[in-house]
Order: structure tokens, then C-alpha cells, then sequence
């Protein structure tokens, strides 16, 4: 009894690690690769969630569909994003720590923005399969999770053959090692990295829909999203897309076996905890530049 | 010479502070103050390393909560004198402030920043799932008796939230005054040239974490007998960390009269606006405030007001 | 005065110095020079700490400093200055001067005392005009001798230089010579890693080749001249 | 052999940082179909001028053309993308390959530019015959080859953007002797079989000898001696330059 308990938290800890890998890949894009510390990230993944509710409220239509729909408008508020930052900050020549100015501002007023148009309150999504448990040998596994998962492993394989099987994929990760040396490959190193962050917020959109699939969103739900994203960046090592799959897997995990053994109150403790671990020891993933 | 007029100016506030109330009677000034006040001293206390080390804390709610907690937890259910738990929130706090310290400021900045948000939530955490501390529903604390000199304990509050920007303030003079100061600004410039320099680079970082954490902690002390009921969703609110890092930016980061400056202006406004206006608004005009600040005016208010003085200054000399 | 033995650094795989013994006397003048990406610069980071090697002893004044931090070196009187020059931007070039007086000299800023020492250093280095100007307002070749001025603030009894007659027309750089001649006489140890060969040649006591990490050759400029691996090095074969 | 056109012009260049002027008026040309060799010790700015080039160091003044079929292209000012797109492609000082990419990714790097790409799968084709070795490795990451083979990749990284001009800085610098005789013999290839232009600066006089057809010595950013083959093969000349300086 006590063994399933364990076996089936671990399975759903696995499944909420795709979950955690989808939204975090995006940071590990802008923070890992392009050096951007957009601690605003997890405000847009809420802000996807809520233009996610509109569009399958609207249309009736899934919420991972919604969330695919996004990519396109959110790359283009990734562009934007970029322009802006590179205009003020980056050009002044200030380092990523400037930058957080911009991205700690964002998020606030973000949060401010949801909160006065969708309300405080918790909105929710009823879809066919919100409280539907599909069982799997001995394990009995929510629906949305095994959804959000498959997603979530989707959107890694997507981003990691874009990394390493395109043009540009490629110059976004060349860009991270040496920036001059992709200009002495005829790439213009601000275009590379205003495509990174367009990808970056992208994911945002589609990791949206996976946040309305799962569960009640609200405005301030990014603030339980925070040290989520950044332990599994730097638990899987900056800039390492499949980094990310494994950080979230270990994420998810650690988190469900924490609620077994201490309680359901301590998971958002759980990555803190780890964030700070991992900092502290520093393994190679996260060392000085 | 200036520096031998330092004290004076100390004692003189100090006495100001103290005197204020007994002639001055008008319950929503103090009410309001108080807090202005407090975001003066945390802003202060904020630009210690923020400011002079350059390394910036995204965390000043959770040094203000241990505070608050600690302070509330020793003289509600232990009855230990105010004085004696007001220290040691603000050593409670000083330890947390060695314990990130430890953890990321070997770093590079960046990576602070982050520690900090999740040290947030973390001690949030602890909150929440520690019985004696409330948990989600929260801590009542029982009133102490107003002081004799003083018409009521919002009178007393204000008084010691005065002297502790005072000294907060009269600290972080010192400090850019210093080796303590100039070693931070050093390592804030360059690290790699502060240590060859002879600058002990982590060790500053380490000292004014933890001294910056000390008077958070402190501050959040008092602020469970102005409110009379504490949770950890509002203590540990990234509002605060963010108000503070707004008023400082805005006020002129790394000069001790910037997060003067900018928490007095600002905290002013948020208390005049929140009689009229939602707190949820009031947060949306800060950030906007600041990104605008952070595009044109880097220098901040300060920047602004010495770039006028200075534009003055050298028109009389002509 | 400083032993090094089997300094060894790798960075991310690639070989920046393989098992360097390198040893300083007490008012030595020592070139160490090199053709580029020869390790180097990588050699003295190691001296004053600011780089951990991976293998090897370091010992100077016959204490072990393999793990000592780098500001507590400056304070055992190693200075360094930079290849490319490293300012402390937000202040200006007093102040620049004054942090090592109070670091590492522990001087106090309390009286005029200490900004006249710096003043005096400045003037050393031909710097005093432009003491109250911020490193911005300076050139590459200013900031260098600012990087001299600074290094000679801690009162060094081993004087690292990575590069400081770089740039500098042949006047420039004699009248530069000059003045780590004179220091020199004053009992300070200067190790110079310099590419102009006339003016290495003609100040250093000792020379030390490094090619690909490896230390190839050591002795007089005169013996390191003829040196047929040294030419190996330089000019091929 | 060299043809008497002229690919490059270079005309009283002047270029420093920061205040520090390392280049003091530099003018030479670099005929088509040959090796052109820039010897001289380091910190003597053929780095710089190489550099300049390529489009990461801005000139001061002066001016450097590139010859494309009668029209000229000024280098001098134009952004380092811009100038690989013009045909110009530097290997860089220190090779600045992607040492967490792998050798082919670096490869295809080289191929960024829009008339590359295209051309990427017959070219990767032709730098596996080029180099053999790269063909074996080509899944390696590149920070993890030995110093020649981070070379010839380098090379080849360059050559993937089909260049006119392929300026090369200090290719021989730190590796063996034996790995050295073998990259002249290849850059020599370059140009008789491929019929590349070739500007490379090199401090390994005999063996850059062996295969240039012209020769330049630069000292403390000036050049003080141009000549042919023949005339730079004189040892004790340049030895003059290089250690009396």
C-alpha cells in the first residue's frame, strides 16, 4: 500500500515534470543561452493562460490547442520584448543585472494588468477530461497531467531539433559561446538573440495552455511559478533544453514525495530548497562566468 | 569638520523624532508616517548592498517577515520584553542574511537575485506549515500598554520607526564613507580588480547582507504591533521587495539620500493614493514609474536634482 | 621569493599550462614572454589568484599560497596590473588609487594624508593632472598607467606586469622602463610579460619562454636569443 | 600562380583602441590566386589590421577595397556580417570556434550567410575531402580536438561561406612543426586547386615562406618591408625584425 502510494506520487511527480519541463524551457532559452534573466517569465506563462480561457471559451476548443495558438502571437511579443530591453538596457551597455529592473517591473505590473482585467478570483476551465484518471498497470494517473506531459516532451523535442538542426537554432546557442565570432559568421548577433527571445516568450504561450489545463488559474499564480522555472534551469544546467526535462522530472518528483512524507503545504518549499542547494554547491551547470 | 557635525545632526533628528508627538497631535499623520517611515529604513537598509555592492535583493520581504514572526512569536507567546525581541528579530533576520549570503554570494549577481526570491518563498513556507506561527490563518498580537509619555502605541511606533531610519540612515553615511563603502563600490565596479586590489570581495557582500539584513529584520519587528494581525501572504508579499527596489531606483541607487529621497516622494504618494485609489493600481504607477526612471533617467531623482544643482552651481561661477 | 612548481590549468578541456615550474628571486628582473595563447597571462592570474591552478604548489616567501585568496596576496605584496586594463569605473582616478592605500597599505582616508600619497603615485606615472577625471575620459594608454600607478599603491615586493609597454611609441615606452628600473632598485621584483622584444630584452635579468603551456627555455636574454628551440618558437624551422 | 589583379587594396589604414594607435598608416595589396603572407612578432598589430578586415576593429581612417569585378567594395566601416556576405571571411586569432558545438554544427555555422546555405550540403562535402579528419570527427564537440585539428576547422569554418578572400590569423600558432608543414600544405591547396585568395599573418617565417608569393613585415604597425617569395625567404633579415626589433 504504502509502496503504490510511493510508485504512483513518482509517476505523477514524472508526469508534472513535462509539465514543469514546458514551462521553463523558455528561461532556459532567454536566461541559459542569451544570458536575459527574465524573471517576468512565469507573469507571461499566466498571461498565455488567461488568452487561453478567452480562446476556448470563445471558440470551444481545448486548452493545449489554445495554447498552440499562441506561439505565433507570443513570438512576435518576444520580438517586442527583446527591442525594447536591447533599446534601454543592453545598448546602455549594462549587464544582465540592469536588466532585471525592466523584468522585476514587468512582472509586477503584469500582475497588476490581469488582476484588473480577468479579477482576483480563481478561473477555471472545465474540459472533458479536467477530472478524468486513466489507469496504467497498478497507477491510476489524471488525465490532464498524462496530457500535459506528452505536450510538455513534445515542446522540448520541438525546441531541441530547432536548436541543433536549424540555422538559426544553431546561432542562438553559438551566440551564448562566442557573439563575435557569429558576427564573423555573417549572422548579425542582435537578430539571433531578438529570434531567441521570440522563442522564448513563445513557449510562454503554449506553456499557458498546459497551466489552464491542469488546473484554476489567477493572477498572482506566477509568484508559485518562480523558483519552479529557475531551479529546474539551473538544476538541468543553463542553457540545456533536455536540462530542463530532467531539472522538472527531478522537480516534479522531489515535490510529490515531499507531500507523501511532510505534507502537501512544504511542495513550493521543495524548489527553493533546491534552487538554493544547487547555488550553494555549485555544480558545473551553474558556474561563474 | 562635517564629519564632527554628523553627530549632532543624529541626535538633533533623534530628539525631533521623540519630541514630535507630544506637541503635534493628529492620529492619521502618524498612521501614515509610520509606514513611509518604514519604507525609508528599508530602502536604506536595501541600498547597503544593493546600492553599494551592486548585488540586488529581490528578498526584502522575507528578512522583514523573519522579523515580523520573530518578533511577534517572542513577546506574544513567550511575553519577552519588546526591546529584547525586537533585537533579536533583527539577529534572526542577520542569520538569515549569512545563510543566502553563503549560498549565492560567491555568485555572480544575477544568481543572488534569484536566491533571494526563492529564500521568499521558502521561509513563506515554513510559515505556513509552523502551527505556532500561525500557519495560513495568521497571528493576533496582543497590545502592550500605551507608554505614559506618548497618547497611544501608533505615537510610540512612529517614534521608533523615526529613530531607526535615523540610525538606518546615520549607518549608511557611515558606510559610503568608509573602507566598508568604498570596497563596495569597488567590487561593484569590477571584481576581479577589487580583490587584486586587496578588497576582501566576498567578505564586504557577506557584512552588508547581513547588516542590511539586521535592520530589515528590525524594521519588520515593529510592524506586527502597528497591524495588530500578521499572515503570511501579505508579510512575505513580493509588493514589498518590489516598493523598496522602486523607491531606491528611483530615488538614485548607491547614494545614501536616493532611497531617502525616493522612499519619502513615493511612499508619500502610495499613502495618499491609497485612500482614494486600490492598492493593486498604486503597485501598477510604481512599476511604471520605474521603467520609466529606468529608461530616461538612470541616475534617479538624486541623478536629476544634482544634475540641476550642478547646472547652477557652475552658471554663478560665471 | 616565489616557487611555483607543476602549475597546470585546463580550461573546459583545452590546455592552458602543463606543469610550469616557475620561480622568482628576491629583487629580480625576469621577462616572461611567449607567443600569443602561450599561457602567459594565465601564468601570472595564477600568481596573484585571481585563477586557481588545477595541480601544483605554489609557495612565496616560503609560505604555502596555493589556496590563498587574492586580495590577501595583494596583501603579502604581490601586485598585478591588467592586460587590458581593468578601472574601477565609478570612481575617479584618486580613488582608484586610494582603494589599494586603504586595502592593502590600511591607510586612512580620514586626513589629506592618503590622497596626497595617491596624488604622489599618480605623479609617478604622469598621471597627477587628471587625478579628479573619471576612467571614462581617459584612453587605453592612461588607464595602463593608472593600472602601474594602482599596483605600486600596495607597495609590491613582486611587481606582476602583463603587458604595460603595449601601444607606446619607443620613447614612451623607454621613459616607462625607466621607472620599473628605478622601482626595481628599490628592491621590488618585476616579472614583465611583454611582446616588444628590445624592451624585454634589455630590462630583464632572466628571461622564461612559455610556447603552448610548456616552459621551453629559460636563462640570459643573451643565451635566450640564440636559443634554437626559442627560435623554434618565434620563427619556426 | 598569382594573376596580377589585385583583390584587395589597402590604403594608409590607421586603427587603434582606445586611444592606443596600433595600425600607423598600412598600405599594401593582396593579389588574386595568391598567398599573401604578413609576418612580424606579436603585439606588432597584423592581428589588428586582419581585424580591421574582417570588420571587428573600426579604422580610423584610410581605406581598404575590395576588388569584385571591377566595382569596388570599401571594407572600412561595414559591420563584420556585412563583410562575409561581401565575401570575406576571417579565421579568426585564437580559431573562436563553438567549443560546446559540435565539429559539423561548427561547419554548418559557416555555411549562416543566405548564398551559403544553400550551397551547405556539396560544401560540408568538400571540406570532408579537404580534411578528412573532420569528416571522422564530425560529431565531436569542437572544444575537445587537438590544437591542429581546431585549426583546419577553423579553416574550413571559414571556407563554408564560399569567401573570395580568406584572411587567416596566425594559423601555425601553437602547434607542432610536423602539423604546421601539414596546414601550409593545405592552405597552399586552397589556392591552386581552389583558386582562393589568401591573406594570412604568420610569425613561423620558414615555413609561411615555403608557400607565399608575397611577403610583408610589419613593426610596431608600420610595414617596413615588402617583397616577394624569394626575398622574404632571407632568415637574416627577418630575424633582424623579429628579436632586435
Amino acid at each position: 500500500m504504502a509502496l503504490d502510494l510511493l510508485l504512483e506520487s513518482i509517476a505523477t511527480g514524472l508526469l508534472i515534470g513535462g509539465f514543469y519541463a514546458a514551462l521553463s524551457v523558455g528561461l532556459t532559452i532567454s536566461f541559459g543561452l542569451i544570458d536575459i534573466a527574465n524573471v517576468a517569465h512565469p507573469a507571461f506563462i499566466i498571461l498565455g493562460a488567461y488568452f487561453a480561457l478567452a480562446l476556448s471559451q470563445t471558440f470551444g476548443i481545448d486548452p493545449i490547442i489554445a495554447g498552440l495558438l499562441l506561439v505565433a502571437p507570443f513570438y512576435v511579443i518576444g520580438n517586442a520584448l527583446y527591442l525594447f530591453y536591447s533599446n534601454t538596457f543592453e545598448r546602455r551597455g549594462e549587464s544582465s543585472l540592469a536588466g532585471l529592473v525592466l523584468f522585476f517591473g514587468l512582472l509586477i505590473l503584469l500582475e497588476v494588468g490581469m488582476a484588473t482585467q480577468f479579477g482576483v478570483g480563481l478561473k477555471a476551465l472545465y474540459s472533458a477530461y479536467g477530472s478524468v484518471a486513466v489507469s496504467f498497470g497498478p497507477l491510476l494517473l489524471p488525465l490532464r497531467f498524462v496530457y500535459s506531459f506528452v505536450a510538455g516532451v513534445a515542446a522540448v523535442i520541438a525546441l531541441e531539433l530547432f536548436l541543433s538542426r536549424t540555422f538559426r537554432g544553431r546561432a542562438i546557442r553559438a551566440v551564448a559561446q562566442d557573439a563575435q565570432a557569429v558576427s564573423l559568421m555573417g549572422a548579425k548577433p542582435e537578430t539571433i538573440r531578438l529570434i531567441a527571445m521570440g522563442v522564448s516568450i513563445a513557449t510562454a504561450g503554449l506553456a499557458g495552455g498546459l497551466v489552464l489545463a491542469v488546473g484554476p488559474i489567477s493572477p498572482y499564480q506566477d509568484r508559485l511559478l518562480i523558483g519552479r522555472v529557475f531551479a529546474v534551469v539551473v538544476l538541468g544546467g543553463s542553457g540545456s533544453v533536455v536540462g530542463a526535462l530532467l531539472g522538472g522530472i527531478v522537480l516534479g518528483i522531489s515535490e510529490n514525495i515531499a507531500t507523501i512524507y511532510l505534507g502537501a503545504g512544504w511542495s513550493l518549499a521543495v524548489s527553493a530548497v533546491i534552487l538554493l542547494l544547487v547555488l550553494a554547491l555549485r555544480p558545473s551547470g551553474i558556474l561563474r562566468r | 569638520m562635517k564629519r564632527n557635525l554628523a553627530p549632532m545632526y543624529l541626535l538633533v533628528s533623534l530628539a525631533f523624532g521623540a519630541i514630535l508627538p507630544v506637541f503635534y497631535k493628529q492620529p492619521y499623520f502618524y498612521f501614515a508616517s509610520y509606514i513611509v517611515l518604514q519604507y525609508v529604513a528599508l530602502s536604506v537598509a536595501w541600498n547597503l548592498l544593493g546600492g553599494y555592492g551592486g548585488y540586488l535583493n529581490f528578498g526584502t520581504s522575507a528578512f522583514f517577515g523573519v522579523g515580523a514572526y520573530v518578533s511577534a512569536y517572542l513577546f506574544n507567546s513567550l511575553g519577552i520584553p519588546e526591546v529584547i525581541a525586537i533585537l533579536a528579530a533583527g539577529a534572526v533576520s542577520a542569520l538569515f542574511g549569512v545563510l543566502i549570503g553563503y549560498s549565492s554570494l560567491r555568485l555572480r549577481g544575477v544568481y543572488f537575485a534569484i536566491a533571494t526570491l526563492a529564500a521568499t518563498t521558502l521561509v513563506q513556507s515554513i510559515v505556513l506549515n509552523t502551527p505556532a506561527l500561525g500557519s495560513a490563518v495568521g497571528l493576533y498580537i496582543r497590545f502592550p500598554a500605551a507608554p505614559a509619555i506618548y497618547g497611544n502605541l501608533i505615537e510610540l511606533l512612529f517614534v521608533a520607526m523615526f529613530g531607526i531610519s535615523v540610525v538606518s540612515i546615520g549607518l549608511s553615511y557611515w558606510i559610503e564613507n568608509s573602507w566598508i563603502g568604498r570596497g563596495l563600490m569597488a567590487l561593484r565596479d569590477d571584481e576581479q580588480a577589487a580583490e587584486t586590489l586587496g578588497v576582501p570581495t566576498f567578505r564586504l557582500k557577506l557584512y552588508a547582507n547581513v547588516l542590511s539584513g539586521f535592520l530589515m529584520g528590525v524594521v519588520g519587528s515593529l510592524y506586527p504591533l502597528y497591524i495588530g494581525y500578521i499572515e503570511p501572504y501579505s508579510i512575505f508579499d513580493l509588493g514589498i521587495s518590489f516598493n523598496v527596489f522602486v523607491m531606491t531606483f528611483i530615488g538614485g541607487i548607491g547614494t545614501w539620500q536616493g532611497p531617502i529621497i525616493g522612499a519619502l516622494v513615493l511612499g508619500s504618494i502610495q499613502q495618499a493614493a491609497s485612500v482614494t485609489v486600490t492598492s493593486q493600481y498604486n503597485l501598477a504607477v510604481v512599476a511604471a514609474a520605474m521603467l520609466v526612471f529606468g529608461i530616461f533617467s538612470p541616475g534617479g531623482l538624486k541623478g536629476i536634482f544634482s544634475r540641476l544643482f550642478g547646472k547652477r552651481s557652475t552658471g554663478t561661477v560665471n | 621569493m616565489l616557487d611555483a612548481k607543476g602549475v597546470t590549468k585546463n580550461f573546459g578541456g583545452v590546455r592552458a599550462l602543463s606543469d610550469v615550474d616557475f620561480r622568482v628571486e628576491k629583487g629580480e628582473r625576469l621577462g616572461l614572454i611567449g607567443p600569443n595563447g602561450s599561457g602567459k597571462t594565465t601564468l601570472l592570474s595564477i600568481i596573484a589568484g585571481t585563477i586557481r591552478t588545477d595541480k601544483g604548489r605554489l609557495a612565496y616567501k616560503g609560505r604555502d599560497i596555493t589556496r590563498v585568496s587574492p586580495h590577501k596576496r595583494a596583501k603579502l605584496g604581490i601586485g598585478r596590473t591588467f592586460q587590458i586594463p581593468k578601472p574601477l569605473s565609478s570612481m575617479t582616478l584618486l580613488d582608484n588609487v586610494i582603494v589599494p592605500l586603504v586595502f592593502i597599505r590600511g591607510l586612512h582616508n580620514k586626513d589629506g594624508e592618503t590622497s596626497d600619497v595617491a596624488l604622489e603615485l599618480l605623479q609617478q606615472v604622469g598621471l597627477s593632472a587628471k587625478a579628479s577625471l573619471r576612467p571614462k575620459q581617459l584612453t587605453q594608454l592612461e588607464l595602463r598607467e593608472m593600472e602601474l600607478a594602482r599596483a605600486l599603491a600596495g607597495k609590491p615586493e613582486l611587481l606582476l606586469l602583463d603587458e604595460v609597454l603595449a601601444g607606446l611609441t619607443s620613447g614612451e615606452a623607454d621613459d616607462v622602463v625607466e621607472l620599473l628600473r628605478g622601482l626595481n632598485g628599490r628592491g621590488i621584483a618585476i616579472v614583465m610579460v611583454e611582446h616588444i622584444m628590445r624592451a624585454v630584452m634589455g630590462f630583464s635579468q632572466r628571461i622564461v619562454v612559455l610556447d603552448f603551456g610548456v616552459k621551453i627555455a629559460e636563462g640570459d636574454p643573451e643565451e635566450i636569443s640564440n636559443d634554437p628551440e626559442v627560435l623554434k618558437a618565434y620563427i619556426g624551422e | 600562380m598569382a594573376s596580377n589583379q589585385s583583390v584587395l587594396s589597402i590604403e594608409n589604414l590607421q586603427a587603434g583602441y582606445g586611444g592606443v594607435r596600433v595600425l600607423h598608416g598600412v598600405s599594401m595589396t593582396v593579389k588574386e590566386r595568391s598567398v599573401t603572407v604578413l609576418l612580424g612578432t606579436n603585439g606588432n598589430g597584423k592581428s589588428t589590421l586582419l581585424k580591421c578586415l574582417a570588420g571587428l576593429v573600426t579604422p580610423d581612417a584610410g581605406s581598404a577595397k575590395l576588388s569584385d569585378d571591377g566595382a569596388g567594395v570599401e571594407l572600412a566601416g561595414m559591420h563584420p556580417y556585412e563583410i562575409v556576405e561581401a565575401g570575406v571571411s576571417l579565421v579568426p586569432d585564437g580559431r573562436r570556434l563553438f567549443p560546446l558545438l559540435t565539429v559539423e554544427e561548427n561547419l554548418l555555422m559557416g555555411a549562416f550567410k543566405k548564398s551559403a546555405r544553400k550551397r551547405h550540403k556539396e560544401n560540408l562535402k568538400s571540406m570532408g575531402e579537404l580534411f578528412p579528419v573532420l569528416r571522422e570527427r564530425k560529431g565531436q564537440l569542437a572544444g575537445t580536438l587537438s590544437g591542429g585539428e581546431q585549426q583546419m576547422l577553423a579553416i574550413a569554418r571559414a571556407l563554408m561561406s564560399n569567401p573570395k578572400l580568406l584572411l587567416i590569423d596566425e594559423p601555425s600558432l601553437g602547434l607542432a612543426p610536423i602539423v604546421i608543414t601539414k596546414l601550409m600544405s593545405t592552405i597552399k591547396e586552397l589556392r591552386d586547386k581552389y583558386g582562393l585568395t589568401i591573406l594570412m599573418t604568420e610569425q613561423n617565417l620558414p615555413q609561411a615562406a615555403k608557400i607565399a608569393d608575397w611577403g610583408y613585415i610589419m613593426v610596431h604597425g608600420k610595414i617596413v618591408f615588402a617583397g616577394d617569395a624569394q626575398q622574404i625567404h632571407d632568415n637574416e633579415l627577418v630575424r633582424r625584425y623579429y628579436l632586435v626589433g
